[in-house]
């Protein structure tokens, strides 16, 4: 059994810098921030590693972080600085009985995170949703297309906050 | 004369989304030689509803009637799923009498729950009669429920906080009876079904899950059990009161054929039913008195934060991950539905297998297609 | 014309038609379901005939046996239902000639039989007792090596359907 | 019986249409109408509940009902079907089931055609079942008809053999093929039935049969079984893979063809058995009409233990489809190629043993 502290430590030493940070000031649970292109590797590790056995990932969840900033630079022109998508990814041992929660964050402009599906399974669909609900690329994926939405939708990716209800869809009049 | 090599082309069976034996609107893109499957695709996404999305919408006691509809056939287990993870959340503790209720009605749920798999599976075989056999008994638990809060389906009972209503004063005479009746209806279904000849032979050796790829795909409830790995969040990760009942973890044994096959997925059910019972006969005696409305907050207003919670529902586990942002609103609500990762399987079990047995796969695996769209 | 008569032309009626049907069918699959009535009639024949049992023979072998694995070889090949089979000819000389030939064959064999047309003496007799009787007696040799054909054909068949171990 | 129907109609063309139309209008369509009531109570109450009870008494119109709702159908061909050979199917695979009440014997009076190769003939015409089915399924273009017709042709023609191998073994022992000879000679009493050796009329010889035959009852019902496509091998429409099998597309009469044929198949199988195993129209107990010296009672009481036996198999293979799940087709095929054949050439070397003793 570690503590997710201890993992944090673990990972900072063997990864360096691809570990971005420790998000702890939450009631509940807390994450290691991974830098999005490292999270295979490390994700690796965390299932390999004697002392952590992650075998199970229980859920890989897309977020929407809304956090857009609009600022007024010294012209006093409006920059809107793009928000962020976070994956989250809640791993557990079965055998060592440990749990601990990744996350890893991208801009809205260029969401790419590098697919697990090949350490675990389970994020095959995972992804599938997370990419179909928020439209982030998992780079490697073997079968990336959409899962719960029709395969032509072109409206976006539902899940956004900023996601609007299209008025048609294939030429049919979308009720509400 | 010049002679060609024989070519011989892969058949394409659509099986679904309208096909009796899916289990719901899911679609199968079957690909065939002669009827010998080589790949698997499931479609699914026909029975999206939104529920993410509509639960950014709600407030929190507003989204329990929503986890009713995720997977209906289990109903209660979803909103004791669900009311445990927002509870966490806010660092509520419900009463004793709660508690116990809930830890009833779970358990009563996950014989529903079973008892629907596995009549249905007798179907998918080709067994009709087990199947009302089946559906009569849950009659019985579906009266239980309707007598305690009006609803037969989708109950809307657990809420954050507490329960919607107090039990009926019969509830707990009947729900004994009831445990009384349903005892030897287990062994008949044995005697009908389960050591028929003809089931072990369709069942057996079939859709094998190896305890590694279960782990690797996710699989759990009935499914990872069956293919030999005690593990059952009621023990492993206790919740609710859990920890004080005497109950075993039934797991697959290989008994008529390899662990992890159909019949053993089958089968765990089956006993898991028994232990259900076993539960249920030790809480109805134990109720306290109490008011179940006592730790229902006035306002469900969570702290900035997130949580993963999950619980052992029939088919798995049910997984709640909430991020709040300290409005009444939930800021991100994501269910790990355990019929979701469990059909993600299928194509891994069901390659070189007969058309058939893929029926006899998707039958074992019990998905509830409300939960794998959501 | 008494009543065997009639059903006599019918049969041959519905030999000749679903006969001629088989050969100019453009459609394969068409072709090999009228062969059913094609047997069906010649059937009919045999019944006439007195030779109940060759007429149970004839639907159990070519309708059971033999109309049925053609009809699985022509839908088990899925493509050929589209194949457009030309039935026009295509050497007009040499089919004359032969067709000429075979019909003289026929004709000249029509003549010179000497036809047995008197009524059969009991309609009701049978002709298994006789069938079998010589079978086990005068043939019993040629049986049995129709037997071991049919057994090794039966053989070679199946180890040629055998899926192969990986 | 042609005699008769010539006597009063006084012209034998009219009598022999009357006579093949007999058992059409006679007993079989009264008795699919029956059997489908008896199927759904029967299955019914085996699963404890009541089944239909709306339409008249306890539900008994409730087939007619039915039958008028088909009628009125509207008659669906899928555009990309084959029109006539989909339309032809369902009449096709009815001549194959229809043709073989000619030759069963139903009362010592009353038998369609007392052809000597009677219980041969039966083994032949149901070939026209097979081609109508691939024919119904190949032209239905519905990969899931197809597939049902394959299966069902597979079936049909496997399980032909081990029938035919019993069937040779009852031949054997009573030399004849005939089915009306075989049930005169199981006449008077049980024991004379061929399921009691008594086709190898007495002493040792008979008491010797007894398992022989026993064993032989037993494949013939199995692979008759088989052959109607009756649970536990329904393969063909097992409706939990296959949707409906090879009847997928059709609707409305033509549906209704396919029914009739399958219920008056189900008839068909239980009288060879009964014919071949257990005395045919013979009484068990001896007959009325002889103890009470009205010779024309006899023929009637024949007919009666004649369909109450035969019901009495229609029953059980109800009660067996409600009871047991079904195979897998490639099991269906073993348990047919690997051990009903074998079991049933064994059976027919001992029978033929025990018989020259």
């Amino acid at each position: 059994m570690m503590k997710p502290e201890e993992i944090f430590e673990l990972l900072k030493q063997k990864f360096d810098d691809k570990i971005i940070g420790f998000e702890n000031e939450l009631p509940v649970d807390s994450y290691i921030v991974v830098n999005p292109l490292a999270i295979k590797e490390v994700s690796k590790f965390l299932r390999d590693n004697e002392q952590l056995k992650f075998d199970s990932l229980m859920c890989l969840s897309g977020v929407d972080d809304a956090n857009e900033k609009k600022t007024k630079d010294e012209e006093g022109n409006e920059v809107i600085e793009k928000g962020t998508l976070s994956v989250y990814y809640h791993l557990h041992s079965i055998e060592l009985g440990h749990k601990v929660n990744l996350k890893v964050s991208v801009s809205v402009d260029n969401p790419n995170v590098e697919s697990v599906e090949s350490i675990w399974r389970t994020a095959d669909w995972h992804e599938r949703e997370a990419y179909d609900m928020f439209g982030i690329v998992f780079l490697n994926h073997p079968d990336l297309r959409r899962i719960l939405m029709p395969e032509d939708w072109e409206a976006g990716h539902p899940l956004r906050k900023d996601y609007k209800n299209p008025e048609f869809y294939n030429g049919m009049r979308v009720p509400y | 004369m010049e002679t060609k090599t024989l070519k011989t082309e892969e058949l394409i069976l659509n099986m679904g989304p309208q096909h009796p034996s899916t289990h719901g609107v899911l679609r199968l893109e079957l690909e065939l030689e002669g009827e010998l499957i080589v790949n698997v695709k499931p479609h699914i996404g026909y029975l999206h509803r939104c529920f993410e999305k509509h639960a950014e919408a709600m407030t929190y006691p507003q989204v329990v009637p929503y986890t009713d509809r995720m997977d209906y056939l289990a109903s209660m287990s979803n909103n004791l799923g669900y009311a445990i993870a927002v509870e966490r959340l806010m660092g509520i503790k419900v009463p004793e009498r709660v508690e116990y209720i809930r830890v009833i009605m779970a358990e009563l749920q996950r014989i529903a729950s079973h008892l629907v798999a596995l009549g249905t599976y007798g179907v998918d075989i080709g067994a009709f009669t087990p199947f009302l056999y089946c559906f009569r008994d849950r009659e019985k638990i579906l009266s239980l429920f309707e007598m305690t809060c009006g609803a037969r389906l989708l109950y809307n009972y657990i809420w954050v906080g507490g329960l919607s209503h107090d039990i009926h004063p019969d509830f707990v005479r009947l729900t004994k009876e009831f445990v009384e009746y349903f005892r030897p209806k287990i062994v008949e279904l044995n005697e009908l079904l389960s050591f028929n000849k003809i089931f072990i032979e369709r069942t057996a050796n079939i859709g094998i899950l190896p305890l590694d790829t279960a782990i690797n795909y996710g699989v759990t409830g009935p499914m990872l059990r069956a293919s030999g790995l005690k593990w059952d969040l009621r023990k492993n990760d206790p919740y609710s009161i859990y920890d004080r009942f005497d109950f075993d973890i039934p797991v697959g044994e290989g008994e008529k054929g390899t662990v992890g096959d159909s019949w053993d997925r089958y089968f765990v059910r089956v006993q898991e039913m028994e232990q259900s019972l076993r539960i249920v006969e030790q809480a109805i005696d134990q109720i306290p008195e109490g008011n179940v409305h006592e730790a229902v907050p006035k306002r469900v207003k969570p702290p900035k934060g997130s949580i993963y919670s999950r619980v052992e529902n029939p088919k798995g586990e049910l997984g709640f991950f909430i991020i709040s942002d300290g409005s009444v609103n939930p800021f991100r609500m994501k269910v790990r539905g355990p019929s979701f990762v469990n059909l993600s399987v299928l194509n891994e079990i069901s390659k070189g297998h007969l058309v058939a047995d893929l029926i006899a796969i998707l039958g074992s695996t019990d998905i509830v297609l409300g939960e794998v769209d959501r | 014309m008494n009543l065997y008569d009639i059903i006599f032309y019918l049969f041959a009626a519905i030999t000749i038609i679903s006969g001629f049907a088989v050969v100019s069918s453009k459609n394969i699959v068409h072709a090999a379901f009228n062969l059913l009535f094609t047997f069906f009639g010649v059937t009919g024949i045999y019944v006439l005939l007195g030779a109940d049992f060759i007429a149970v023979v004839q639907v159990i072998v070519y309708i059971g046996g033999i109309l049925i694995l053609l009809l699985f070889g022509v839908m088990l090949t899925n493509k050929i239902t589209s194949v457009d089979i030309k039935s026009g000819t295509l050497h007009v000389i040499p089919a004359v000639l032969g067709v000429g030939i075979f019909a003289g064959v026929l004709i000249s064999l029509m003549y010179t039989t000497n036809w047995k047309t008197s009524v059969l003496s009991d309609p009701g007799n049978t002709t298994i007792y006789n069938l079998g009787k010589l079978l086990i007696t005068d043939y019993v040799l040629i049986f049995e090596l129709l037997g071991i054909l049919l057994l090794v054909a039966l053989i070679g068949a199946a180890s040629i359907a055998r899926r192969e171990k990986d | 019986m042609y005699d008769i129907l010539t006597n009063i109609f006084g012209n034998q063309i009219v009598a022999y249409i009357i006579g093949a139309a007999l058992p059409l209008f006679v007993w079989i369509l009264p008795f699919v109408l029956f059997a489908v009531l008896g199927e759904r109570k029967v299955s019914a109450h085996m699963q404890d509940r009541l089944g239909p009870m709306r339409v008249g008494y306890h539900g008994i119109l409730q087939t007619v009902a039915d039958l008028l709702k088909l009628l009125q159908k509207e008659d669906i061909v899928t555009p990309a079907a084959d029109r006539k050979l989909f339309n032809l199917a369902p009449y096709i695979v009815f001549l194959g089931s229809y043709a073989a009440f000619a030759a069963i014997p139903f009362s010592s009076i009353y038998i369609g055609s007392g052809i000597e190769v009677g219980i041969f003939y039966i083994l032949a015409v149901s070939s026209f079942v097979v081609v109508g089915i691939l024919m119904g399924g190949w032209a239905s273009d519905n990969k899931y008809s197809l597939l049902g017709a394959m299966r069902s042709a597979a079936q049909i023609v496997s399980y032909e053999i081990p029938t035919a191998i019993v069937v040779l073994t009852l031949v054997m022992l009573t030399g004849t093929l005939n089915l009306n000879t075989i049930s005169q000679q199981q006449t008077a009493y049980f024991w004379n039935w061929n399921i009691l050796g008594g086709a190898a009329g007495s002493g040792i010889t008979q008491i010797l049969l007894i398992p022989f035959m026993v064993i032989a009852f037993v494949i013939l019902f199995i692979s008759t079984l088989a052959e109607v496509n009756r649970t536990p091998f329904d393969i063909p429409e097992a409706e939990s893979e296959l949707v409906a099998g090879f009847h997928t597309e059709y609707s409305g009469m033509k549906f209704a063809m396919f029914f009739l044929s399958e219920y008056a198949n189900m008839f068909a199988v239980s009288a060879i058995v009964v014919t071949l195993f257990f005395g045919g129209y013979q009484s068990p107990f001896g007959y009325l009409g002889n103890s009470l010296g009205i010779p024309w009672l006899i023929p009637v009481e024949q007919l009666f233990w004649f369909l109450a036996k035969g019901v009495f198999f229609v029953f059980v293979q109800m009660w067996l489809r409600w009871t047991l799940p079904r195979l897998r087709v490639d099991q269906l095929m073993t348990v047919c190629w690997k051990y009903l054949i074998p079991y049933a050439v064994f059976n027919l070397l001992i029978v033929g043993i025990i018989s020259l003793l």
